[in-house]
């Protein structure tokens, strides 16, 4: 018999419908993402670097090649040439290809000077293909962003 | 992985691939065990901030081998008229492996499934091996599961390239797509199947992808070009 | 009645009347695309629109601008010429019915009229012009078959939907028509029932006489005829395509429904029509259960203060709250399957609706 | 010459998909409709085929975990566990308890988040739409524990080979009880939007009927075959990884349709949470990583590593020829097999009904194609 009235006075959908009307006051979930800066985790995966020593200014790479070789892509291109003088491997180039960067951190875990890190920076869009193959330069530079607004870094 | 692997990357596990065998696998595992891997620059790889393993002492672990074995109550428990294709029980780390021959295999998937003393009604899972270069060139592997007995068996059966399967998803239905996915890939056929067809790729795909002779570049061209009307995808 | 008087009541003032409901309408169609979208974004814990415009204020315009800026395409094997007409058979009913709706009393305008009509007409034609009501009541026009009129006109809307998914000679679209043919004649018929327990009450046909007795028995007909209203409200959302009644639509199942096809300019006229429809069917039930331009408790005197409130705001206020009601429960409740909307339309509303009028007949008896 | 009646109809075959709003994905189904009533179904599927099968033979043991995440995308962080369970059996790798442990935890929180996804989708399809925007919410913050600890949100390469990247960061452990305080409060949320809901009941219950024993024979597992009341979850049956550790119930359904998977799935969002509260109440101190040769060469042999995964039993059959590159990774994807079941389960049923189906089995159409 109850069960009956609560069916004729449409218990179940009133009750749905307090919640909805409870939440429609409450205060909201959305993040305005460019006009806030996303919060990120310190341990995010994002755009690639190439770290060089604070105090030198010089690289931290020492060529040994062992991100190339794990990256499941094989992505990363490094070139080294032997000093004739000191008998060590120079770093000479080294690419990195974002359009094809599975983004799983295997270059990072396996590099033993913390040279190659990815950052957490993550807005890579750009306007060509050829441009996400980053160079030497801009891997140590940082990348460069297409920006959304002029308030976006307040 | 190191560095003198890295260039042999793509062609090595077709290589040894080829060679393997199930006759040979014991001599392969000795093979194994007498050339450790490969360490390079172990030293200079340990990093203060992650947390790295450390270097590993050479330790000669318990290598992993397959025993034969004799009493295995599930296999004691078959009629015996399909029990004369079994060729042999073994066990890898824990997991029964029964190798059977073709012409056996339907009668004793029915029996496996219908027997009350075993009732194994799951198919949990069914693929294909590729030993190119074999005789016999394809391994079917069956995945079996008993709810009664709990247990998970595995059912192989080598096959040549030109020769037919039965079918089992008139047994289990859940054969049928598995079925038509190694039909897709490897190229096997089977008899009995109601519905045949490439599962995964476009019907007019030409090649099997899982095939060891087919290169993970490898593409149908005349197909990419006349569907999607691109030239020649560069290699 | 001098020519200039019959002139100013029957042509010009009409005329101005209209224009300003048609322009006042279009604009809160539009906004109430906003303020759908704001409430059910709340509801959700978002925020909803808020780039364009102080919080998405100016998004309207820009849906407008963007709708009528994109590609008009009609699909090459659709019938042209009804592809074409199908939208505007469903938006154009929906602003016919306003012509009969009252927004407000019978004098709300004769203030303005008095001052304006004081330029133009002598003295005394202006008291002429200013005492009749269709001049200055607050409704285009006062027909005695108002209610008729209203069934009449809003179930050829539907009819837009019907001939637009089936001129679109797709499936998708075609079912879509189907599903919306099948709903209109099993919620029409319940609709039209539970109108009757308010005539029943009121006695009268006319929607300006329905608020009138209304304010004469001092009582709201939700009071009095309150399954009636229930059954309006549910038959009313089913006749509008609103979840969870959108089976013509139903994006999830049918991809679009009937406007699958459509793009551009003419699914805006489509999706124009759905938000006219539920004004028309907020303002009707308004009317008709919720005493129209009236306050609340009209007879009550020591309420008099809320008269301060002119009559045409009371109705907004009313029909805002109906709207938010629609809204809400669209952000609230999963969608019918098509054959148990049937079910409940012929199983329960209609038993429920003819019970209702027969009981309210008898009640009317003794 | 043979006369028309007008009762005379014709079957109608709709396209469902691939661009559907609710084929969740790239599935494509080709309906015959008598009406809307459903006479049969066909699945096309490989519109996402990538050949991960095949790119695993070509990858060595350590730098194809990366792919596995992307078959089931949104159950990332099951396949890598799965997967990697299976490596280190063959190789004789001993996990430090505490790594044991944050997997465990990890995966429940997957589970929670592949079921959360389950239900907003489910919930959109048949028409309501603001559980969907609660379910995310409470997804983003599962992602957000991701993001912190893997260092990304969806395809998260989760574990390495002997244990974890690295240790929980700081903070971790008051996050993790928070949502698990709050959390089974909101999913009374959406139960009070649902569960008693008329029309929902309505859209589901009696939907998709499936018995016990065809689920078996039709290789169903997880919570769709538990729906039908057979007992069979992989954390039971053959513990893996630790799990006989935790206490947890299985939750059974009786009648086999759409609403009882609804019922069972709500409840193991609950059971997961019972099981992360335990190892965060009893999370050990130590490594998380354990000892690895930084080359992995199993020997030569195999090994079927099966979890159960949020969709249902996941399997790897991983074969080893002694090199560095696995000989072969078969992957058993839970819903390449159920969704084998759609034809048997939509005949008979409404079109709208389909998607009702479509939905719950839950299918993810990266692992249905690989």
């Amino acid at each position: 018999m109850i069960d009956f009235l609560k069916r004729v006075f449409l218990i179940d959908i009133l009750k749905g419908l307090a919640l909805t009307f409870r939440y429609t006051y409450t205060r909201v979930y959305t993040e305005q993402y460019p006009k806030e800066k996303a919060r990120l985790a310190e341990r995010y995966k994002g755009a690639p670097r190439l770290n060089n020593d604070p105090e030198t200014g010089e690289t931290l790479c020492i060529a040994c090649d062992l991100c190339a070789v794990i990256c499941p892509e094989d992505l990363i291109v490094v070139g080294s040439q032997r000093d004739p003088e000191s008998r060590k491997k120079v770093l000479t180039h080294y690419t990195f290809d974002t359009s094809r960067c599975l983004f799983c951190g295997l270059c990072q875990e396996v590099c033993p000077t913390n040279a190659v890190e990815l950052t957490q920076d993550f807005e890579l869009a750009t306007y060509s293909r050829e441009s996400m193959v980053w160079d030497r330069n801009r891997l140590e530079k940082g990348w460069a962003r297409i920006e959304f607004g002029k308030d976006y870094h307040k | 992985m190191s560095d003198e692997e890295k260039p042999k990357r793509d062609s090595e596990a077709q290589k040894t691939a080829g060679k393997t065998d199930l006759k040979e696998e014991s001599a392969v595992a000795e093979e194994g065990a007498e050339k450790p891997p490969v360490k390079a620059e172990e030293g200079t790889e340990k990093s203060p901030v992650k947390d790295k393993p450390a270097p590993k002492p050479k330790v000669k672990k318990k290598i992993p081998s397959y025993e034969d074995v004799d009493d295995d109550p599930v296999f004691q428990k078959l009629n015996e008229k399909v029990a004369v294709s079994v060729l042999s029980v073994q066990n890898f780390l824990d997991q029964s492996i029964c190798t059977v021959s073709l012409d056996g295999l339907y009668e004793l998937m029915v029996d496996l499934r219908d027997n009350a003393d075993l009732d194994f009604n799951y198919l949990v899972d069914m693929t294909a091996l590729d030993y190119l270069g074999d005789e016999q060139r394809f391994c079917l592997v069956y995945q079996l599961y008993s709810y009664k007995l709990g247990r998970l068996i595995r059912i192989k059966t080598r096959a040549a390239e030109d020769e037919v399967v039965p079918s089992v998803s008139s047994i289990w239905k859940t054969a049928d797509w598995l079925e038509r996915e190694v039909y897709d890939l490897f190229g096997i056929e089977f008899s009995g199947h109601p519905d045949l067809r490439r599962i995964l790729l476009p019907d007019d795909w030409h090649g099997y992808p899982l095939r060891k002779d087919y290169d993970i570049k490898l593409q149908d061209q005349a197909w990419i070009s006349s569907h999607l009307k691109i030239r020649k995808t560069p290699v | 009645m001098t020519f200039e008087e019959t002139l100013s009541i029957y042509v010009f003032i009409p005329l101005v009347k209209i224009a300003v409901i048609v322009l006042i309408l279009s604009g809160a169609i539009a906004y109430l695309t906003l303020l759908e979208r704001k409430i059910i974004a709340h509801i959700q814990v978002r925020l909803g629109p808020m780039r364009v415009g102080w919080h998405g204020l100016l998004q309207p315009i820009a849906d407008g601008l963007k709708f009528l800026l994109k590609e008009d395409i009609v699909p090459s094997k659709s019938d042209a010429l009804i592809f074409t007409l199908a939208p505007m058979i469903s938006l154009i009913p929906a602003f016919v019915v306003f012509s009969v709706v009252p927004f407000g009393s019978p004098e709300t305008l004769e203030g303005p009229l008095r001052w304006v009509l004081s330029w133009f007409l002598e003295a005394g034609s202006v008291e002429t012009v200013v005492q009749n009501p269709i001049a200055s009541g607050g409704f285009v026009t006062d027909i005695n078959i108002a209610i008729l009129f209203v069934l009449s006109v809003s179930s050829v809307g539907i009819l837009g939907v019907i001939l637009g998914g089936w001129a679109s000679n797709s499936k998708y679209p075609l079912l879509g028509a189907l599903r919306s043919s099948a709903q209109m004649v099993s919620y029409e018929v319940a609709l039209g029932f539970s109108i009757i327990g308010v005539l029943l009450v009121a006695g009268s046909l006319s929607l300006v006489e329905i608020v009138q007795s209304q304010q004469e028995s001092g009582l709201w007909y939700v009071f009095v005829q309150p399954v009636a209203f229930i059954l309006f409200f549910i038959c009313g959302m089913a006749e509008t395509n609103r979840l969870p009644f959108d089976l013509p639509e139903a994006e999830t199942e049918l991809v679009g429904g009937f406007h699958t096809e459509y793009s551009g300019f003419r699914f805006s006229l489509f999706f124009l029509a759905e938000y006219a429809n539920m004004i028309t069917v907020s303002a009707v039930a308004v009317t008709l259960f919720l005493g129209g331009w009236l306050r609340p408790f009209p007879n009550v005197e020591w309420l008099g203060f809320l008269d301060v409130i002119p009559s045409v705001l009371w109705f907004l206020i009313k029909v805002f709250i109906i709207l938010y009601v629609f809204i809400w429960i669209r952000g609230t409740l999963p969608r019918f399957r098509f054959d148990q909307l049937m079910e409940y339309g012929w199983k329960i509303f209609l038993p429920v609706a003819l019970g209702n009028v027969i009981v309210s007949a008898g009640v009317l008896l003794l | 010459m043979e006369q028309a009646t007008v009762l005379d109809t014709k079957v109608l075959e709709v396209n469902m998909g691939p661009q559907h709003p609710s084929t969740h994905g790239v599935l494509r189904v080709k309906l015959k409709l008598d009406g809307e009533k459903v006479v049969d179904a066909d699945c096309v599927i490989g519109y996402l085929h990538r050949g991960v099968e095949k790119i695993s033979e070509n990858r060595s043991y350590i730098n194809g975990v990366p792919y596995y995440d992307r078959t089931d995308y949104i159950a990332a962080v099951s396949n890598v566990y799965g997967y990697l369970l299976g490596v280190e059996k063959m190789m004789g790798i001993e996990v430090p308890e505490r790594a044991r442990h944050i997997r465990i935890m990890m995966t429940e929180f997957n589970r929670i988040a592949s079921h959360l996804l389950w239900l907003a989708t489910h919930a959109i399809d048949i028409g309501a739409m603001t559980v969907f925007l609660y379910c995310f919410r409470e997804r983003e913050e599962i992602l957000k524990l991701f993001e912190s600890l893997f260092g990304a949100r969806l395809t998260t390469h989760a574990f390495r080979v002997a244990g974890l990247w690295k240790d929980l960061p700081a903070g971790f452990e008051q996050a993790v009880r928070d949502f698990i305080n709050e959390f089974p409060h909101r999913v009374d949320e959406y139960e009070q939007l649902l569960t008693n809901n008329r029309i929902w009941l309505a859209r589901t219950q009696g939907i998709g009927v499936i018995s016990g024993e065809e689920a078996i024979n039709w290789g169903l597992s997880g919570p769709v075959l538990r729906g039908s009341g057979v007992d069979y979850d992989v954390r039971k049956a053959r513990p893996y990884g630790g799990y006989e550790e935790f206490e947890f119930d299985v939750p059974l359904g009786e009648n086999g349709d759409t609403y009882d998977r609804y019922v069972i799935r709500i409840e193991e969002m609950r059971q997961s949470c019972r099981i992360i509260q335990q190892v965060i109440d009893g999370l050990p101190d130590g490594p998380v990583r354990g000892k690895a040769p930084r080359t992995l060469k199993p020997a030569v042999g195999e090994y079927f590593s099966t979890i159960e995964g949020p969709r249902g039993e996941l399997g790897y059959y991983i074969v080893s020829d002694g090199s560095v590159q696995p000989f072969r990774v078969r992957i058993r994807p839970p819903t390449f097999i159920s969704l084998q079941a759609l034809r048997r389960l939509v005949k008979g049923h409404l079109m709208a009904d389909v998607i009702a189906i479509i939905g719950t089995l839950d299918i993810v159409l990266g692992e249905i194609d690989r």
